[in-house]
């Protein structure tokens, strides 16, 4: 098995963690760091992407890494607004416990 | 057609993207009251620059195309207008425009103050939906759209707290996670696109996908994504809460175009990027669920007891009418495939128009009377005569009754229906209607009986006249001539490929 | 000489490796907090200390032989800095 | 060198085993702790799969910058309340979920096993037009940034001011304008102090190494960004540094610096090189480290006030 088999599964074994954990973890930020992990298994396909495409003296092709690059940011500053959501959150409110199901309820009546 | 360099009149796509961007970078670095009119200073700008992508796309009568520092695709980054974009663009333009001018009032920076934090925010957010949605009309890239899907959601979240009550919180923290969730299978598809077939570019990739394993994976992924992004049933449980709860404004802007920004990529993808795959399937799924949505949506509607919540879910409902564009468009270069085609755009710009003066009526009712409970409004459209008005005239194109730009959606879907012999799609619309017609009347018999009602504050004029502007706009599409349904063609893939 | 330079670097860097291994089962086998961060700390100042000499042996040029060096330096640095910290937290704990 | 397959497999495994605990530990710190040490050890992945610049922004945003946010975040959520009622899915729900992510995943796993052969790849167009508009920089990954996909590189920016702006939107009315105080709890210990002194010079001074390599090796504008903006952190936590107040001039003027500088070159390229965000060949390489300097600083500015979080009252006292 070469390393972009392996980091290729790792990538998809990954996703599969962070999509069980972002689905049954109550907390918010059980869930955003669930998210994260779906999201480096994302970036490890597009690592293997690279890897793959070895070719003319490059060892990788630039252009997904260059993706990946721009994607951790993005991905950075998505986990800063959703932290700074949370913290406020807690603060206005002291009951934490989301399951956002159950909490949006009072506010728009919606049925169970 | 020439899809790798840049064609005459290429360069206001990316005028029209750099107008906002540097809106916000301006608004962000002077602060205070100069971010308010930095806004206000430029939307005339961007329904100018619009209107002028749009007469170029109708001058060439094929799309424009810029391709970004004179490198074309694959390497470089493409930008194309066709024949929905430049709707889309001057739509999002002329609602924008509307919601600013709006919301002027609230988001004030108020005297003595040198900067408050509601209206800084409101103002930088404004316009970075405004960029966002720019990108994603005219985007050629996948993965230059998912930045520019990214930055739609950074603007709308804080929108919807932007009072930063408790319940606002947990609202916009749902639809944060939601959005999030939804770009990261769009960006999981998009490595596979690259994977498969070495290119992001929407026209190269169009020539080169093969119904492999891979792209069915990847245009399932992106899917599933966009659909969490654009609200549609089963996922669209964060969006009444989210609605509802922000600064009418705010919620015109949300409901009435950020849900359409995914839609308008959801389009692109199946009509542009994959039309080598065989997609019945595809769109009878997508046909379902939009139909699912459109009697969950409008019964819920039905159910609620306040105001901003009912036109909330009704926008769950016409929501789901986008998506019976699936199986009705997909006929190739068939008749009735063009008709569904139309009855698609039509519908999204006729819900975007009516959906935004909705919400804003809603808005100023809600200042006007200290709330916007269903069952206290009785003889409120006697205080209220203009906003009710616009009231009833949004609900006459969401019921979809002549004449309007609904009617005229849900005419053309009928008719593509029936003419592809998939008349099980007729149920869904018709249904709809009924249902739409229900809780439109719930709202409007209370107004109009007797009653007294007290206003707290007198409603601005100028507020009531912009929304009532906007259903107008809604109206007015339903007297689109057939020259307006053939500019919606352009660009079309399967209608450029027919004789 | 690179022969003999070999043997030194590799002998080095296994014994580098040695040092992190006890280090680690240490970590996972001793009773209490304080005495996995000694072992720690001294198995990984230790053992990268081995393997960064064993890597300055195999270095083609002098800068990268400094930047392995500061790679130790730097190591040692936050390494110390944090046990302290996590010493002060324990104490804080107990008290 | 057979043995680095296994190396890699066991690599692998660490960081499935790593990213599984994340996801099962019972306490919100456990995880949190669990996510930064999986955040380090994916960029030995990233090593493995050839993409040193990758590495470098995993382990300085993957695993620090988001360290120090997760934790501080962690750390005040455990001070406030944690997880209130134990509201525990059910097994039939977590087994539901369990083989849906299982499903997910194996058919993921099995696309990647089906990508085509030979890979398609741009490396060679990469590599020829390298030259013409990269114009002399070694570093592929820098010319694809800043030069083919310079429009994502930009509106990436952006979303940096952006979430600044997001993030400072969660701050409550009364204390607008103010100062963020993140670790006002925690009073700085000395070897605190004694590790920011030690490290700021240094860290400085690998930071801009990083940058300025970045252009024809392994690093560049983002790296070299994060690395100064963990230093202003550190800074920050041993208190030799407050954070700046939210409407300071100069600090919103260096979070869009960037961004605007690269938004008017890319302007003044349709007059100078024909096409908007063209750079002229001949000074190519002089504007792209112009700009990137610029975007160095919004980065260095932009990762800490993201960190910091929104102004809170009782600060400025």
């Amino acid at each position: 098995m070469n390393p972009s088999v392996i980091a290729g599964l790792t990538g998809a074994t990954l996703v599969g963690l962070g999509l069980y954990g972002f689905i049954l973890h109550p907390h918010p930020l059980r869930k955003l760091l669930a998210f994260n992990l779906i999201g480096s298994g994302v970036f490890l396909v597009f690592g293997i992407v690279a890897r793959r495409g070895a070719a003319a003296g490059f060892r990788f092709d630039p252009v997904p890494q260059a993706m990946v690059i721009t994607g951790i940011v993005v991905a950075f500053a998505a986990s800063a607004v959703a932290v700074a959501l949370i913290l406020r959150l807690s603060a206005a409110n002291s009951d934490l416990s989301l399951d956002p199901d159950a909490r949006a309820e009072p506010s728009d009546g919606e049925g169970p | 057609m020439e899809l790798g360099t840049s064609t005459p009149g290429g360069y206001l796509l990316v005028l029209a993207i750099l107008l906002p961007l540097a809106g916000i970078m301006l608004s962000f670095t002077l602060g205070g009251r100069n971010a308010e009119r930095v806004a206000l200073g430029s939307t005339p700008f961007g329904i100018v620059l619009a209107c002028a992508i749009a007469f170029e796309v109708g001058q060439a009568g094929k799309p424009i195309v810029y391709t970004i520092g004179g490198l074309p695709p694959p390497l470089g980054i493409a930008l194309r207008a066709d024949g929905i974009s430049a709707v889309m663009l001057v739509a999002a333009a002329v609602i924008l425009a509307a919601a600013a001018f709006y919301a002027r009032s609230k988001f004030a920076t108020p005297d003595g103050v040198r900067e408050s934090r509601s209206a800084l925010t409101f103002w930088i957010m404004l316009q970075a939906i405004w960029a966002a949605l720019i990108i994603i009309f005219v985007g050629g890239d996948l993965f230059n759209l998912y930045v520019a899907l990214e930055l739609l959601t950074f603007a709308a979240v804080p929108l919807v707290c932007i009072d930063g009550r408790p319940e606002t919180l947990v609202a916009a923290l749902r639809y944060l996670l939601f959005a999030l969730f939804g770009s990261i299978c769009y960006l999981l598809g998009v490595a596979l696109f690259y994977g498969a077939h070495g290119t992001i570019d929407i026209s190269l990739l169009a020539q080169r996908v093969q119904p492999t394993p891979v792209v069915w994976m990847a245009a399932a992924l992106m899917t599933a994504g966009l659909l969490a992004k654009t609200a549609l049933f089963p996922v669209h449980l964060w969006l009444p809460p989210a609605h509802a709860n922000a600064p009418a404004a705010a919620s015109a802007v949300l409901s009435g175009l950020v849900v359409k920004g995914s839609f308008f990529l959801t389009l692109r993808l199946w009509f542009f990027v994959l039309p080598a795959l065989h997609t019945e399937t595809a769109a009878v799924i997508l046909g379902g669920l939009g139909s699912a949505a459109v009697i969950v949506g409008s019964v819920m509607a039905l159910g609620q007891a306040r105001l901003k919540l009912l036109v909330a879910y009704s926008t769950v409902a016409q929501i789901g009418y986008l998506f019976l564009v699936f199986p009705l468009a997909s006929g190739g270069a068939q008749t009735w495939s063009a008709a569904g085609w139309s009855a698609g755009l039509m519908q999204v710009l006729a819900h975007a128009f009516a959906k935004a003066g909705m919400f804003l009526s809603a808005g100023v009712l809600a200042e006007a009377l200290g709330h916007d409970r269903i069952g206290n409004l009785r003889g409120a459209a006697r205080v209220l005569p203009l906003t009710f008005l616009t009231i009833a005239l949004g609900g006459l194109s969401l019921m979809g009754l002549p004449p309007s730009g609904g009617f005229n959606a849900k005419w053309l879907m009928l008719q593509a229906a029936v003419a592809s012999g998939q008349w099980f799609w007729t149920l869904p619309i018709l249904v709809g209607g009924l249902l739409a017609a229900g809780y439109v009347y719930r709202i409007l018999a209370p107004a109009l009986s007797d009653g007294q009602v007290s206003l707290k504050v007198t409603p601005m004029r100028s507020q009531e006249v912009i929304a009532l502007a906007l259903t107008m706009a809604a109206i007015v599409l339903g007297f689109a001539p057939q020259a307006f349904l053939d500019f919606l063609e352009i660009g079309r893939p399967v209608t450029a490929s027919s004789p | 000489m690179t022969g003999l330079l070999h043997l030194l670097s590799v002998a080095a860097i296994g014994a580098g490796t040695f040092f992190f291994f006890t280090g680690t089962v240490a970590l996972l086998r001793f009773p209490d907090s304080l005495t996995r961060l000694h072992a720690l700390t001294k198995a990984d100042n230790l053992g990268l200390g081995l393997v960064v000499f064993g890597l300055i042996l195999r270095a083609e040029t002098a800068l990268s032989a400094l930047k392995l060096i500061v790679i130790w330096a730097l190591v040692l640095l936050s390494g110390a800095s944090t046990a302290q910290l996590i010493g002060r937290a324990l104490r804080r704990v107990r008290e | 060198m057979s043995v680095l397959p296994y190396l890699d497999v066991g690599l692998a495994l660490l960081v499935v085993a790593v990213a599984a605990w994340t996801v099962a530990a019972r306490a919100l710190f456990a995880s949190v702790v669990s996510y930064v040490a999986y955040g380090l050890l994916l960029a030995f992945v990233w090593i493995r799969l050839y993409a040193p610049d990758v590495a470098l922004t995993e382990a300085a945003v993957g695993g620090g910058v988001t360290g120090v946010l997760l934790i501080t975040a962690g750390k005040r959520l455990g001070a406030l309340h944690d997880i209130g009622p134990d509201v525990r899915p059910g097994v039939g729900l977590k087994l539901l979920t369990g083989v849906l992510a299982a499903l997910v995943a194996g058919a993921l796993a099995s696309v990647i096993l089906l990508l085509p052969d030979p890979p398609p790849s741009l490396a060679p167009e990469a590599s020829a037009a390298i030259d013409s508009a990269g114009a002399g920089l070694g570093n592929p990954i820098t010319a694809v940034l800043m030069s083919y996909r310079s429009f994502d590189t930009m509106l990436e920016k952006i979303v940096l001011v952006l979430a600044v702006a997001g993030v400072w939107s969660m701050t409550a009315d009364e204390a607008w304008g103010r100062a963020p105080s993140p670790f006002r709890r925690s009073r700085p210990y000395a070897p605190t102090i004694f590790l920011a002194q030690m490290l700021a010079p240094i860290g400085t001074l690998i930071g801009i190494h990083v940058f300025w390599t970045g252009a024809n090796a392994p690093g560049g504008a983002f790296q070299g960004g994060a690395l100064l903006a963990a230093i202003w952190i550190i800074t920050m936590m041993a208190r030799l540094a407050e954070p700046p107040r939210v409407d300071a001039r100069w600090l919103r003027m260096a979070l869009v610096a960037g961004p605007a500088v690269f938004l008017v070159n890319g302007l003044t390229g349709e007059f100078v090189a024909g096409s908007f965000f063209a750079y002229p060949p001949s000074v190519a390489k002089p504007i792209i480290l112009f700009i990137e300097a610029f975007m160095v600083l919004s980065i260095a500015v932009a990762l800490p006030m993201l960190v910091a979080g929104p102004s809170s009252e009782g600060s400025d006292q």
